[in-house]
């Protein structure tokens, strides 16, 4: 950009020259999470690698100016890979006196606060439980601090387009995204790209969104220099070469599931109940007809699962998907879908627990339930995606698994993933091999009865018939049934035999899986980090401060967590200590422990919040000493 | 896995009754209600020019939930009372499938009531049989959500207390567009009721007494019974008037009470017999709620009133929101802003 | 632990509105009309004589179902669609309490169909209100079973295409003794309808149109605003003629087409029009399936004929099961056949 | 009895001479579960110890002389210790050629098969896939065979009467049931009384029962006794001495869950839905209304738990039941249970899975389930039964966790110990010590304000407050509540808190139950045999077997299978080995290494039938070697 070069660049507020982290907080009403989401396209764009977390409240629409109200999205983002949202924010932009007080105990020591000070009325300060005004009584001496009327700057900036006072003050979030993007030096053109997009039908609103945007870039340029505000450079994080764009987790779950069903030569039935965080992929899904996808709003979980293994039955792909509560009322129908041997994708986007929980926050205290919580032996695949763009490959994987070995399949990923956007290396036609569905369509050449659970020998699977196939008509159902035509037998040697198949069918399925890798180091040495889904960039990133130290330190995060990958056990024998890092009581402990007779150390978080990178070195820390 | 021969000829024929008969041992009880209506559904597909490979039977449990394996056509026996949602799945991913519910009082009216109520309002084009024995048979007798009041079983010792649901009254209320009645011994009327429900596109429900010889038996006697038929049962047809015993009575509408009356019919009161219009949805629910014996019982078709069907209004809208639009998955994942990383030079 | 101080007088006292607000903040959107509905409510408990220590508040999941932290009364916010059974569960351990459950269009119709049927059929003697904002707030706006055809939605991008549940029809269907309908601004008349519901022994069912300001702001407007209010709404009362428009229309049946019709009143025509008696069902369903703007939209008591409540029968059945029995539970574990063995000598 | 000096005892059949296995087998209509259970009760009578297995098929009523129509009740009694139901009878009744077929296989080598030889025409057995008459064809020559015309002998024996000759044909039961308590001298006073009780009302019916019974007896008495058919003479069992009835898993349930009711000062509120096995508890509880029970039969088991949820609430003792389906859809609401930490009692009846599975058949297969089944971290106790009567100590048990905690609890038991007898010393007033439940009923004192939260030090109990008390007035639900108050509180803080205490109020339980004992042999050795819930008897004998050939084994069973006793770790560590049978596919082993760290084996048997001694035996030998 033209302005860069009259810039002295100064050191950031930050310790890291590579690497920042900002946290828009403001009202729930104030636009912070779309204002987030277009730093983040401008930032992705400029090069840099981030990582994201949008952080709102469970109401629909809080009071304005309480606590509870406060939405908050955080970016961190710079040169260097980048796999967390960031521990603690370098930058605040706090629209009002709740999202100050919300927000401060993360921010850096020494960090740069930006605060509307057009908004520290009384009456706010008093809805945040402030008793002074914190932008003048001094304590906020710990960070620096810049506070802008913005409230009144953007007034100023819009009154040509005759808004009423209320629309006038909406685009304040603009106004705000304007100045930070001249912090950082982001390109304006994606974000007035958007804006005109957005407003097409509403020229003055178009216009004054404009000129928001474009009076808090200008602000910034024109501003005193010598004052807090600094301009930073962070150079292009290095990446694979390739065509580039931003996704959250659900929305590179929805895309795997449509390239999955296409790589398996399927149309994709997705039979779903809204529930907070897994709406999302419902919402996204609903939109794309044109792919050979039918979405079905059930009344509730239990019809959901059903339909989606009705349609399996009759053919399509079925997938179901839900969250805490709604995965809890689907096992039952789970066991139906294990006992009739037919495909189905099962997502489960995890949040706080127990019960209602916490909707809106994140945890990945579902996989014991996952492997475990069903009547009967009931063994059903199970993986988890490791961040927002990882859930495209792993939907694809769910797919796969699911047709090729006839089974329902578990995906586990959660409120983070879901919400998290990061840039993502779009694929081509030949980043995944194809897997077309076989039906099973003619009956036997010798006049032999069909048998609808004779098996594929190398892969246990049944053959999926169609109904409507003509020659092949047969029955399935939920009771026990013979091992290989299928009719009702409670015979005690045939029980323990499907039994004994069920089992071998899924375990078996660890031949067709990858290997274990290593994330990150050495496949050995003195400890394994060991981890699954959304935390994998917290661990990733204190095992590489660990190993910076000179410790002789890994990571191993696991995709494939029923079956394991069969080298699993063998690598981690190989380590000394085994550390497991989880949001939850420690329940991939359970299965290591059990399966490796290891002795897997349990490190718990379960606040709603990701790990912060620090709290897992400390963990590394502790567990080497 | 079976080896495969060239493909089969997949075109409609003729069937017989024996050709919709499974080779499976039928399992209920000697003298259930069941297997008469197994009896007549099988004497009725042929007349249907139904496929058999294209028919699909889906049920829940409960000794009704057996049906599909009774049947010669692809059959579903799934979980308790979720049939109504798993057959939404089937018709969705392909509504060229007959696809048939067989459900009982429990499955369908106690566990499965929800999905009940949605099938119906969504109008999914299917036939749903509800075998209604006003009992749990398979585990054993306990009181259904129809079982009258007073109703021993080992569940309420002392009398069941619970006032009983009506099911079609039940399926009026959830939206039904077609709703009939019959009983199991009905064999000349039950076949006209199937066909009838087969015509319908929409979700046909249809409530079957069945009577369980363990466990109720007789309940429906009082007016299933061969000599009480006449007086007892009004057999509806569109476009006549609501006459039963040999003629001999009628029904009226009381129009100070706003309520149904029985009268003797003579040529001077012939006028005034309703006429059954099927397309009324107030008649059917004062039909529906005649209280017997004071009542005779109504059964046949009691209301049909087609709306467009769930999967019919699911594909249009398909084929609308599509119009004009390719399947570009590469496109898709393209979406939305993008941009470029080149390789190092 | 809390320590204890000395009993406090129980006896009921006379309440104010305040008396009946707790003290958590309330979350809701500015302007949704859930507050219209908590300030109704609140206003009309101190007219109802009720006891905020013997009042239990039970709800599902959704906007609606935060109603209870909102009250200074015991108050249990349970799980999706389950606040009937956990009711039914409460009133029978403690038939003394009242029992107000309140859900919503997507809590009560989608996920919770068939417990609200059930308790319909068993009729526990309870309020519930329905708030039906047709949407699911709190989940941001997705369509639920009462959303119109066509209404667009995050899942319904193209237009909703599952027909409506009509919830008072429903409510019939199921067998309610007591049903009602009116709209969160109509603080007129929402306290005299929820005063009749208290009144009621058995479950009263209020629907309540209740505006989501948010996702779906306006749906009722053509209705509940003030200026359409004399044409569009007919406010029934027992044994008074169905007139609406300040008296200048009413309803009156069509006697052989056997279905309402609107008709302008004067004094010639006044005869014809029905006198409102709650306790016909038929018309009952006729009133609730008036279509809009055609015909007005029936508010207040639409039907209402009691039954005994659930907890009645059951308390009466275990006072005639037990009359004349002791609970020696040493008697009881040695029921039937025993024998002794003696200590070896 | 006045006989027995008449016959010359001559040996049994079996190798043993101190304990015998008889399998009555006939047609479902032919009231073999009616005769075993009679001959039960004149068991236990004439003080034999005994086990019971009730095996009948899934179907109502099935066709009359199919194979799957074939109802089967086996019983094991002797004057040693009984423990389990058999492994192989020593006499077979066979009603029928489908009886003989079916169960045939289980007889011992040289046993005595007794068949009613009027039943074997030719459509009968070709209705049981026998080409020829094995009672004729030599194929029965392993064995002893009595071919009797019992039919015949019947309709002689009632033709007085002037019965149907289908009514005549019901009493051919009480024939054989004479005859067989005429070889084991049992007296037939209570059969006499229990048939004049039954058939009050119809003299007729009651005087041909009476007839056959005695004839039957009678034909023993006079018949030719050369032949195989033997008297037996059974000692005594010893037994404690003490007031003894034969009891149901059901029964004894039941009778537990009021005792327990009783014993916390509490109002029983059972919540079900029908299910097999678990359907006999709501039967049993349903008729005591006097005791203060209120049955609710729900429609369905959302709605059963629900109300127990509701009614616990309120300040009953709330409890549902049910089995394996059933219990898959009580998981969502056994999260709001461990929410708002209400007691409530789970019962689940397993039966075989996955899914509908096998209705009627036994297995243990729900334990991970019930451990690790629910979203969330949602810790709840487990408890097993281990016999029939031990279902009365354990339902207590159950009580006194649920209401002294205030959590739910859940309760493992299964189809065998359901529907199996065995005699039990009926307990008296001072065997279990009352454990009063307490309300809080009193506003703090202070004038603080109350707070539902705030915990017992010592159990971390929550207060119980039944709505309706003044000054209390207080509001909960399934979202995360402050440590407190109970208000709404998602903070990251109070998650990871209340997370913690959830976990800890769970796991401090370990501090108030009993020590793990030792079933059988020292508390040390070379191989532990750790069992749980049903398969108790096989396992006691199995190690009994081996102990008596010298090995160093031991038997340990464990009640309380989460939390542990605290002992468990240390009492396991004192073994070279662990063996853990299961009738599943090694769901405690995964319990035991987690938690210790030990290399617990599993040994699997999924067959819907009880372990045999001879199996469990076999794995120890394998074991040790
Ligand atoms: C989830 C679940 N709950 C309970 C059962 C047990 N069950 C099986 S069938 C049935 C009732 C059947 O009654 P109905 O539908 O009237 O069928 P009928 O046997 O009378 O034909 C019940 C409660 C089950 N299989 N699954
Ligand atoms: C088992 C389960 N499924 C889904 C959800 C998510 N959920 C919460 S509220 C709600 C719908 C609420 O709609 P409605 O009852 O109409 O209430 P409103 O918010 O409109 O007042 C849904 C789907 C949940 N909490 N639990
Ligand atoms: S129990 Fe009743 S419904 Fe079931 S098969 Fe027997 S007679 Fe028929
Ligand atoms: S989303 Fe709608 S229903 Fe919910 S609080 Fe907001 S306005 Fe009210
Ligand atoms: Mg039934
Ligand atoms: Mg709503």
């Amino acid at each position: 950009m033209a302005t860069a070069a009259k810039i002295d660049p100064a050191p950031p507020p930050s310790a890291s020259h590579d690497a920042v982290v900002v946290r828009f907080a403001g009202d729930s009403g104030d636009g912070m999470q779309l204002t987030g989401g277009q730093f983040t396209l401008a930032t992705a764009i400029a090069g840099n690698d981030l990582a994201t977390f949008p952080d709102f409240p469970a109401e629909i629409r809080a009071p304005a100016g309480t606590l509870f109200g406060v939405s908050a999205f955080q970016i961190h983002f710079g040169a260097t890979d980048i796999e967390t949202a960031g521990d603690a924010p370098d930058v605040l932009i706090a629209m009002n006196p709740a999202a100050l007080k919300v927000n401060l105990d993360g921010l850096k020591p020494g960090g740069l606060i930006i605060a509307d000070a057009a908004e520290f009325t009384e009456r706010n300060l008093k809805k945040a439980g402030y008793a002074a005004n914190p932008l003048e009584d001094g304590s906020l001496a710990r960070w620096q601090l810049m506070a802008l009327p913005i409230s009144q700057m953007t007034l100023d900036a819009v009154r040509p387009f005759g808004l009423s006072n209320k629309e006038a003050l909406r685009t304040k979030n603009m106004w705000t995204l304007g100045l930070v993007m001249w912090m950082f030096g982001r390109p304006r053109a994606p974000v007035v790209q958007w804006i005109e997009g957005r407003f097409a039908g509403r020229p003055e609103l178009k216009e004054a969104n404009l000129a928001a945007l474009n009076a808090g870039h200008a602000w910034g340029e024109t501003a005193e220099l010598s004052g807090p505000l600094k301009q930073f450079h962070l150079g292009r994080a290095e990446a694979e070469p390739g065509l580039y764009r931003t996704v959250t987790g659900a929305d590179a779950l929805s895309l795997g599931l449509v390239a999955g069903a296409k790589l398996a030569e399927l149309p994709l039935f997705f039979g779903s109940y809204p529930i907070t965080p897994a709406s999302s992929i419902l919402h996204a899904l609903a939109r794309l007809k044109e792919f050979g996808v039918t979405t079905f709003q059930a009344e509730d979980e239990i019809a959901a699962i059903c339909a989606a293994i009705g349609a399996s039955y009759a053919g399509h792909l079925g997938v179901t998907s839900s969250s805490g509560p709604g995965i809890a009322l689907k096992t039952e129908a789970m066991g139906l879908a294990v006992m009739t041997e037919l495909p189905l994708v099962i997502i489960n986007s995890q949040r706080g627990g127990p019960s209602t929980g916490l909707p809106t926050k994140t945890e990945q205290s579902d996989l014991t339930q996952a492997v475990f919580g069903r009547n009967g032996d009931t063994p059903i695949p199970v993986l988890a995606a490791r961040s927002p763009s990882d859930c495209f490959a792993v939907a694809i994987e769910a797919c796969r698994i699911a047709t090729r070995f006839m089974t329902p399949v578990i995906l586990l990923t959660d409120g983070y993933i879901a919400n998290a956007a990061e840039p993502w290396r779009v694929p081509d036609r030949h980043d995944f091999e194809p897997f077309p569905a076989i039906f099973c369509d003619q009956p036997p050449a010798d006049g032999r009865p069909f048998n609808p659970y004779a098996r594929d020998p190398v892969t246990l699977a049944r053959p999926w018939v169609k109904p409507g196939t003509p020659g092949l008509i047969h029955r399935i159902g939920g009771l026990e049934k013979s091992h290989e035509t299928g009719n009702i037998d409670y015979s005690a040697a045939n029980h323990q035999k499907m039994t004994a198949i069920r089992h071998a069918k899924i375990d078996g399925i660890a031949r067709f899986i990858p290997a274990q890798e290593v994330a990150l180091g050495e496949p050995w040495g003195r400890l394994a980090v060991v981890g699954w889904g959304s935390t994998y960039g917290p661990i990733l990133k204190a095992v590489e401060r660990a190993r910076a130290r000179g410790h002789a330190v890994s990571h191993i995060h696991i995709r494939h967590l029923h079956p394991f990958p069969e080298n699993l056990g063998a690598l981690l024998r190989g380590f000394e200590r085994v550390l497991v890092p989880e949001m939850n009581m420690g329940q991939l402990k359970v299965l290591l422990r059990d399966r490796f007779l290891i002795d897997a150390r349990p490190f718990s978080k379960v606040s709603g919040q990701p790990f912060r990178i620090a709290e897992v070195e400390a963990a590394i820390e502790e567990a080497i000493a | 896995m079976n080896e495969m021969t060239p493909p089969a000829a997949a075109s409609p024929r003729s069937t017989r009754p024996d050709d919709w008969a499974s080779d499976q041992e039928v399992r209920w009880c000697p003298g259930c209600g069941d297997y008469a209506i197994l009896k007549a559904v099988q004497r009725t597909m042929p007349e249907l020019g139904a496929d058999p490979a294209k028919t699909v039977f889906i049920s829940g449990i409960g000794c009704s939930s057996r049906f599909p394996y009774y049947m010669e056509t692809y059959g579903f026996h799934t979980i308790h009372g979720r049939a109504p949602a798993i057959a939404t799945g089937v018709k969705l991913a392909n509504p060229e499938l007959d696809v048939w519910i067989v459900t009982g009082d429990g499955d369908g009216l106690s566990i499965g009531g929800n999905h009940m109520l949605h099938l119906l309002r969504r109008n999914l084009d299917c036939q749903l049989l509800l075998f209604n024995n006003e009992i749990y048979g398979l585990t054993k007798g306990q009181a259904s959500p129809t079982s009258r009041l007073g109703t021993r079983t080992p569940t309420t010792p002392f009398g069941s207390i619970d006032r009983p649901v009506k099911p079609c009254e039940f399926a009026l209320g959830a939206g039904a567009r077609f709703v009939a009645r019959t009983f199991d011994t009905a064999q000349k009327q039950l076949p006209e009721v199937l066909k009838r429900a087969y015509a319908h596109k929409g979700t046909s429900f249809v409530e079957i007494y069945q009577n369980c010889v363990v466990y109720n038996d007789g309940v429906f006697e009082a007016f299933t019974d061969r000599k009480a038929a006449p007086t007892s049962q009004l057999w509806l047809e569109h476009g006549q008037p609501m006459l039963f015993a040999g003629g001999t009575r009628g029904l009226t509408l009381d129009r100070e009470r706003l309520m149904l009356e029985v009268i003797e019919v003579t040529p001077e009161t012939l006028p005034r017999v309703i006429v059954h219009d099927e397309t009324n949805r107030s008649v059917a629910h004062m039909l529906i709620n005649m209280n017997f014996p004071a009542f005779p019982v109504a059964l046949g078709v009691i209301y049909c009133d087609p709306r467009p069907s769930f999967e019919t209004v699911v594909a249009e809208q398909v084929a609308k929101a599509t119009a004009g639009k390719v399947a570009d998955l590469a496109a898709l994942l393209r979406r939305g802003q993008t941009w470029e990383v080149s390789p190092p030079a």
